[in-house]
C-alpha cells in the first residue's frame, strides 16, 4: 500500500489532492455529491473581511480546453464564514485552508486576526493573485517588495502555516516564491488563473461581464508544470501544484515536476467527483511507476541535459 | 488507497454524479433543434418539470456540462428526453451524437415548478422554453387540473411538438402569424389565473413578470444563466434576486432555476 | 465586396491573414500546399547572423488545445537565407516579413544590415521574446528598457517597417508595447509562445529534449486577447495579433479586440491550407455582422461599464 | 474575396491538401492494434512503401495530425489500410471511430523505399514495423525480385498478419520463441543481401546499421521522430543527418522518413 501523504511544515495531508479555493464553495456545496473525508484537504472560496456580491453574469464561458471566469470574489464575509461554515467543517477531517484575499495589506491582516482563534482552521492560503477583481489589473505577487510586505504583516499574526498564491503573470514566478520563503512563508501554491477574454463577435461584448477573467483548466497546464518546476528548483518551500489537472496522471506530472500536493479546480467544476476519480487514478498508478510514496516522485524529473 | 483513513468506503455511497446514459433514440428537428432520448428508469421517474440536467461528452473537445431541461417523459419506457438548439460548441457536438452513442448525465438538478400549488394555471412557452412544460401537460392533465398553455414561437417551422400538444388545451402564437395568432406570446396573457408558470426568452420572462406585477397572481419563471458547474460550487450562475438579507447574487443552478417573479431583479 | 487590406505605416497588406514566424518555414515549404499569393503576409523563421542546429529532438509535443515547442530557432544564417530564398520570393507578391532573431542587440544589427539593401523586404519583426533559446529564460520584451535598447539600435539601420514582437509574460505587456512605440517601433506582433514543460510520467523525461518549450495554439488565445485589448488601449500603434488563430471567427474576434491585422502559426502547422480556409471564413463572416471592411470593426469591443 | 488581386484563383487548384475519407472497413487485433481502411483510389494508386500519411480527425480532442506509414493496399478496390497501435490520445481516438466515420487524411508525404534498386533485398520488420512492407511484399513479388522478408516481434500474439504473409518468403522471430525463431531480428540478419530496407524500433534499426555498416549491402532505414506538420514547415522533427554541408540537422518529414543508413548519425 503505497503512502500518498505529505507535509507543509507539521501539518500532514492524508492524500494530494486539496481541492482548490472558489472551484469547491465553502465545502457543504459538494456534500451531496462527494465525501469530503476523502479528500487530502480543501480550501474555501476567498474571504474577505465584508460580504461582497460579486460581478454581474454572465461570469464564466468556455475556451479551449479551460475555462474563463470571473465571479469576482463573491462571498459571505468573515463573520458570517465563522458562523456558518466554520461549524459545518467540524463534521469532517481534512485539513482546512483559507484563502484569505483583500483589496490591501490590511484586509488580509484583518481575516486573519478575525479567524485565527478558531481551532478547526488548518493553515491559510493567502491569495496575492487574483486577477479579476481590478479589471485586468496588477497583483501583488508580480512584484517581490509587494509580496514580502504583504506576508511579512501576517507571519505575527498566526502560528498556522501561511501558503502564498502566487500568479503566473509575475516575470520570473521563481523570484517571487523566494520572496515569499524570505518573509516567511511555509508553502506556494502555484498557478492562480491567467488573466483573458473571450469576444463574443455578434454583439460585439466581452462574452463575461466583467470584461477580463481567470483561465484555468488543462490548456494552462504545460505553464503550470513549468512554473512548478521552475520554483521547485529555486526555492525550499513545500508546493501545492495546480492548473489544469484532470487525471490521475496529471496529478503524479506535477509530482513529479517537484509540487507536494496538488490543488483540483476545473476538474471540480466539470465534475464533483473527479477528485476522488483524480485521486483513485493516482494511487493505481503510482506502484507502476515503481514508487512507495509520492515522496519517491517528486522532483524526479531528469532534464536531458 | 491509503493515506487516509476512509480508505473502505466507497466514493460514490449514497452520493449523486455524472452517470454515463445511452442515446435510445434521436430526432432533428427544423431549424437546429434536436430531440435525444436516454434510457434511464430513475431518472424519468424522479425528474419534475422545471429541473434540469448537466449533460457531458468526455470525448466531445468542449470541457465543460451544459445545462438542459428535459422534455417528454415515457415513464412505461423509463426514457427521457432532451431538447435543445444548436447555438455552440457543446450543443453542435451533442447534435452529432447518434443512437448508440454514450452522454454523461447529472440530474436532476435545481428546484422544479411548483405544479401543486392550487388554483388555475396557465403556462407560457416561448420559443424553446416549451421544453419543461412537455412534462407539465401529462401531470396537470392526469390531476385534472384547470390549466393550459400559451406557446409562441417565432414562426410556424419553430413551433414543434404539436402532435404532441395536440392532447392539451393549447393556444399558439406566432410573431409572423404563420400559426395560431400573430403576435407576441406577452400579447397574449390572462388576467383570469392563480399562477403562472413560464419558461422562454428572458425579455419574454421580464413582460411577463411586468404583466402580473401588480395582480394576485403568483408567477413562477424558469431562468437561464450561462453556468459553470450546475452543482452549486463555482457562483458562475449568479444573478440578483430578493432575499431576506437584501438583494443578493443567487445561484440559478441551486437557487432557480424556478424563481418567484417577485423576486427577481430586472436590472440590465 | 468587403476590404480587407490593413496597413502599418505606409505598408499595405492586402488581407489580414499572415503567416507567422517558424510556423510556415522560408515559405518554399509551402508551395506544395498553398497558392503564396493568396496571403496578406509572410514572416520567415526567425534569421540569425549565423546558421543554428537549433535543439536535438523531440522538439515538439502536443498539449491540450495547443502545442508545445522548442525547435531552438534551427536556420540556415543569414547569408543562406538571402542568397537562397529571397529569390524565391520575387515569384510572390505579399508583403514579406524579416523575423530577426538574435541573443545579443549585436546579433539583431547585423541581420538589418546585411539583409537591409534586398529589395524584396517589406519589414522586419524583431523577435524580442523567443523563450526557448536560452532555457526557460528571459527574454528582452520583459522589460522596458532592454526593448527600447534594441528597437533604438536598429532604428536608424533601416527605413523600412520595425514590429516588435513581444513575450507574454511581461508583467504588463502594454507597457512594453508602449517602450516600442517610444523606441520607433512601426507595429507590435502579439504575443509569442508561453513557457510550459510536458512531463513523460514513465521514463520521467521532459517531453522535449529542451526541457521547456514554447506554447501555442486555442489554449493561449484568451489570453493572447487579453494583451491585444490592452495594448490597444494603451498604444496607437498597430497590432499584429496572434494566439491560437484556427478560423475566421477567431481572426475577426482578433480585430474586435484591436488588432489590425493577425498571424496563424499552430493552425498552419495542423493544415497548410488552414490560413487560407481562415481567409475565406472571415472575409465571409465579415459582411453578415453589417461591416464593409475590417476597419469597421477593428476597436469596436464595448465593455459593459 | 477581394482585398488581394487573386480573388480568381481556386485556393485548393493544383494543391496538395487533407481531404476527408469516410472509414469502409475497421479491424480489432490483438494488443491495442487496429487497422482502419479507407477508400480512395487516387491515394491508393499513389501510395509507395516508406510514404506515410497524415491524419485528423477535425471533432476530436486532439489538435495536431499523427503521422502513419499506410499498411496494405487494395487496387482492385482503391482501398487503403492504415495499421497503429493504440499509444495515447491520438491514436485512442482514432481506435474509437466506427465504419462510416470520416477522417481527414493527408498524403502521401516523405519518400518511400527505393525498391527499384537492383539487387537481393532482405526486408527487416520490427513489431509495427511491419507497415511499409504489407505494400512492398506484393511489388516484389510482382516484379520477381529476390527477396526475403525477416520479420520480429516481443511474441506470436503480436506478429500480426501472418495469413497475409503466408504467400511471400518470411522467417519469423520472437523474443521469447512462441513463433519463429527466438530471438531478436537483429541476431537474423544476413550478409548475402545487396539491398536492407528496415522498419522498426530505434535501436533496432541502429543494430542494422551497425551490423551492415562495413559492408557493401546498401541498408536503407524508414525513421520515426515526433512530428508537428508533417509538411516540412515546423522544423519539429529534425535529427542529427550526413549531407554535403556536414552533419545537419534534417526533417524526417521531408528529407526522410527513409534515410541511408550510412548518413544516420546515431549519437544518443
Ligand atoms: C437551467 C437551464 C436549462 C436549459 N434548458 C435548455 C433546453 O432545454 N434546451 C436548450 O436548447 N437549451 C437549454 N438551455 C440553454 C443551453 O444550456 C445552452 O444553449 C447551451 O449551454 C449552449 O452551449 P453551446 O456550447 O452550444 O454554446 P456556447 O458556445 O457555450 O455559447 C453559444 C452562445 O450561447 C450562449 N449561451 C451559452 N449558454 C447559455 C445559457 N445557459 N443561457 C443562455 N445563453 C447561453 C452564449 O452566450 C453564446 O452566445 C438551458 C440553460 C439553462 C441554464
Ligand atoms: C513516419 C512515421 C510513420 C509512422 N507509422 C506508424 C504506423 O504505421 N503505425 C503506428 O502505429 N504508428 C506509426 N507511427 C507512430 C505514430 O505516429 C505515433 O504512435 C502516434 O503519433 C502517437 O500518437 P498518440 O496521440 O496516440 O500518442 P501521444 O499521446 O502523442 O504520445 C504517446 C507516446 O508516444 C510517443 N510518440 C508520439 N509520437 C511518436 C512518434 N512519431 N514516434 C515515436 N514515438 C512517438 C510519445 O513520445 C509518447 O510517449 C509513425 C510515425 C512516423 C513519424
Ligand atoms: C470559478 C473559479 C473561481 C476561482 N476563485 C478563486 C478564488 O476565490 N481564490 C483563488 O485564490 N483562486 C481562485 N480560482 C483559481 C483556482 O483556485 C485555481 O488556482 C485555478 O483555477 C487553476 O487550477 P485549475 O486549472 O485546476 O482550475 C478560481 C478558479 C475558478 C475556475
Ligand atoms: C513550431 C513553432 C516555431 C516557432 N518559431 C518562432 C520563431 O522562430 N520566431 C518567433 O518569433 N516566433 C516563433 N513561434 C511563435 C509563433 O510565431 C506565434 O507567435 C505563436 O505560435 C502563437 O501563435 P499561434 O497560436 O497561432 O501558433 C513559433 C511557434 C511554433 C509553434
Ligand atoms: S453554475 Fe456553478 S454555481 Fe451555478
Ligand atoms: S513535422 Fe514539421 S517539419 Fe517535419
Amino acid at each position: 500500500m503505497s503512502d500518498l501523504s505529505f507535509s507543509i511544515g507539521p501539518l500532514r495531508f492524508p492524500n494530494p489532492v486539496v481541492l482548490a479555493s472558489g472551484t469547491a464553495g465553502y465545502g457543504y456545496e459538494l456534500e451531496p455529491y462527494i465525501d469530503l473525508d476523502l479528500l487530502g484537504g480543501f480550501i474555501t472560496k476567498g474571504i474577505y473581511p465584508a460580504p461582497r456580491a460579486g460581478n454581474p453574469s454572465p461570469r464564466v464561458y468556455e475556451t479551449p480546453s479551460g475555462m474563463l471566469n470571473a465571479i469576482g470574489l463573491q462571498g459571505i464575509g468573515m463573520v458570517r464564514f465563522r458562523d456558518e461554515v466554520l461549524p459545518f467543517w467540524e463534521r469532517y477531517k481534512p485539513p482546512l485552508g483559507i484563502n484569505v484575499a483583500g483589496e490591501c495589506p490590511e484586509d488580509y491582516a484583518r481575516v486573519v486576526e478575525y479567524l485565527d482563534s478558531h481551532p478547526r482552521i488548518d493553515f491559510y492560503e493567502i491569495n496575492l493573485s487574483c486577477p479579476n477583481v481590478q479589471t485586468g489589473g496588477r497583483s501583488p505577487s508580480w512584484f517581490p517588495e509587494e509580496t514580502k510586505r504583504i506576508l511579512s504583516t501576517l507571519r505575527p499574526l498566526t502560528k498556522r502555516p501561511l501558503i502564498a498564491k502566487l500568479s503566473p503573470h509575475a516575470r520570473s514566478v521563481e523570484e517571487i516564491a523566494f520572496a515569499a520563503q524570505e518573509a516567511g512563508a511555509d508553502g506556494v501554491s502555484l498557478i492562480n488563473t491567467f488573466i483573458g477574454l473571450a469576444v463574443d463577435l455578434k454583439s460585439r461584448r466581452p462574452m463575461l461581464h466583467n470584461l477580463f477573467g481567470g483561465v484555468s483548466g488543462p490548456a494552462v497546464k504545460p505553464m503550470a508544470l513549468a512554473m512548478v518546476y521552475k520554483v521547485f528548483q529555486r526555492v525550499s518551500l513545500p508546493i501545492l501544484g495546480m492548473g489544469g489537472i484532470v487525471s490521475g496522471r496529471d496529478l503524479l506530472e506535477f509530482i513529479v515536476a517537484g509540487a507536494s500536493g496538488v490543488q483540483i479546480g476545473t476538474a471540480t467544476i466539470v465534475d464533483p467527483q473527479a477528485p476522488l476519480r483524480i485521486l483513485r487514478e493516482a494511487s493505481e498508478l503510482l506502484p507502476s511507476l515503481g514508487c512507495d510514496s509520492l515522496g519517491e516522485l517528486r522532483g524526479s524529473l531528469k532534464p536531458y541535459r | 488507497m491509503t493515506g487516509n483513513n476512509f480508505s473502505s468506503k466507497m466514493e460514490t455511497m449514497d452520493k449523486k454524479g455524472y452517470t454515463p446514459l445511452e442515446i435510445v433514440g434521436k430526432r432533428e428537428w427544423r431549424e437546429d433543434f434536436f430531440s435525444l432520448f436516454f434510457h434511464s428508469p430513475l431518472l424519468t421517474s424522479s425528474l419534475r418539470s422545471g429541473h434540469f440536467l448537466m449533460v457531458r461528452d468526455p470525448d466531445a473537445p468542449t470541457l465543460l456540462s451544459r445545462p438542459f431541461s428535459m422534455g417528454r417523459l415515457f415513464h412505461d419506457e423509463g426514457v427521457f428526453e432532451l431538447f435543445f438548439q444548436v447555438v455552440g460548441k457543446g450543443t453542435e457536438s451533442m447534435a452529432r451524437k447518434r443512437v448508440g452513442d454514450t452522454l454523461s448525465v447529472l440530474g436532476p438538478l435545481g428546484n422544479p415548478f411548483p405544479l401543486e400549488k392550487p388554483g388555475r394555471i396557465l403556462l407560457i412557452a416561448g420559443g424553446r422554453g416549451i421544453s419543461p412544460f412537455l412534462s407539465a401537460l401529462p401531470v396537470l392533465a392526469e390531476s385534472k387540473r384547470d390549466y393550459s398553455l400559451l406557446y409562441g414561437a417565432k414562426t410556424a417551422r419553430t413551433l414543434l411538438f404539436r402532435p404532441f400538444l395536440a392532447d392539451f388545451p393549447v393556444s399558439y402564437r406566432t410573431d409572423d402569424g404563420s400559426f395560431g395568432q400573430r403576435g407576441l406570446v406577452v400579447d397574449g396573457l390572462s388576467q383570469e389565473v392563480d399562477l403562472v408558470f413560464a419558461c422562454g426568452p428572458e425579455k419574454m420572462l421580464e413582460r411577463v413578470a411586468l404583466f402580473y406585477k401588480d395582480l394576485p397572481t403568483e408567477v413562477y419563471l424558469s431562468l437561464e444563466e450561462r453556468m459553470g458547474c450546475g452543482t452549486g460550487i463555482c457562483y458562475g450562475c449568479a444573478r440578483k434576486v430578493r432575499t431576506d438579507r437584501g438583494v443578493e447574487m443567487v445561484r440559478v443552478c441551486e437557487e432557480g432555476p424556478v424563481f418567484e417573479a417577485s423576486r427577481v431583479v430586472w436590472d440590465e
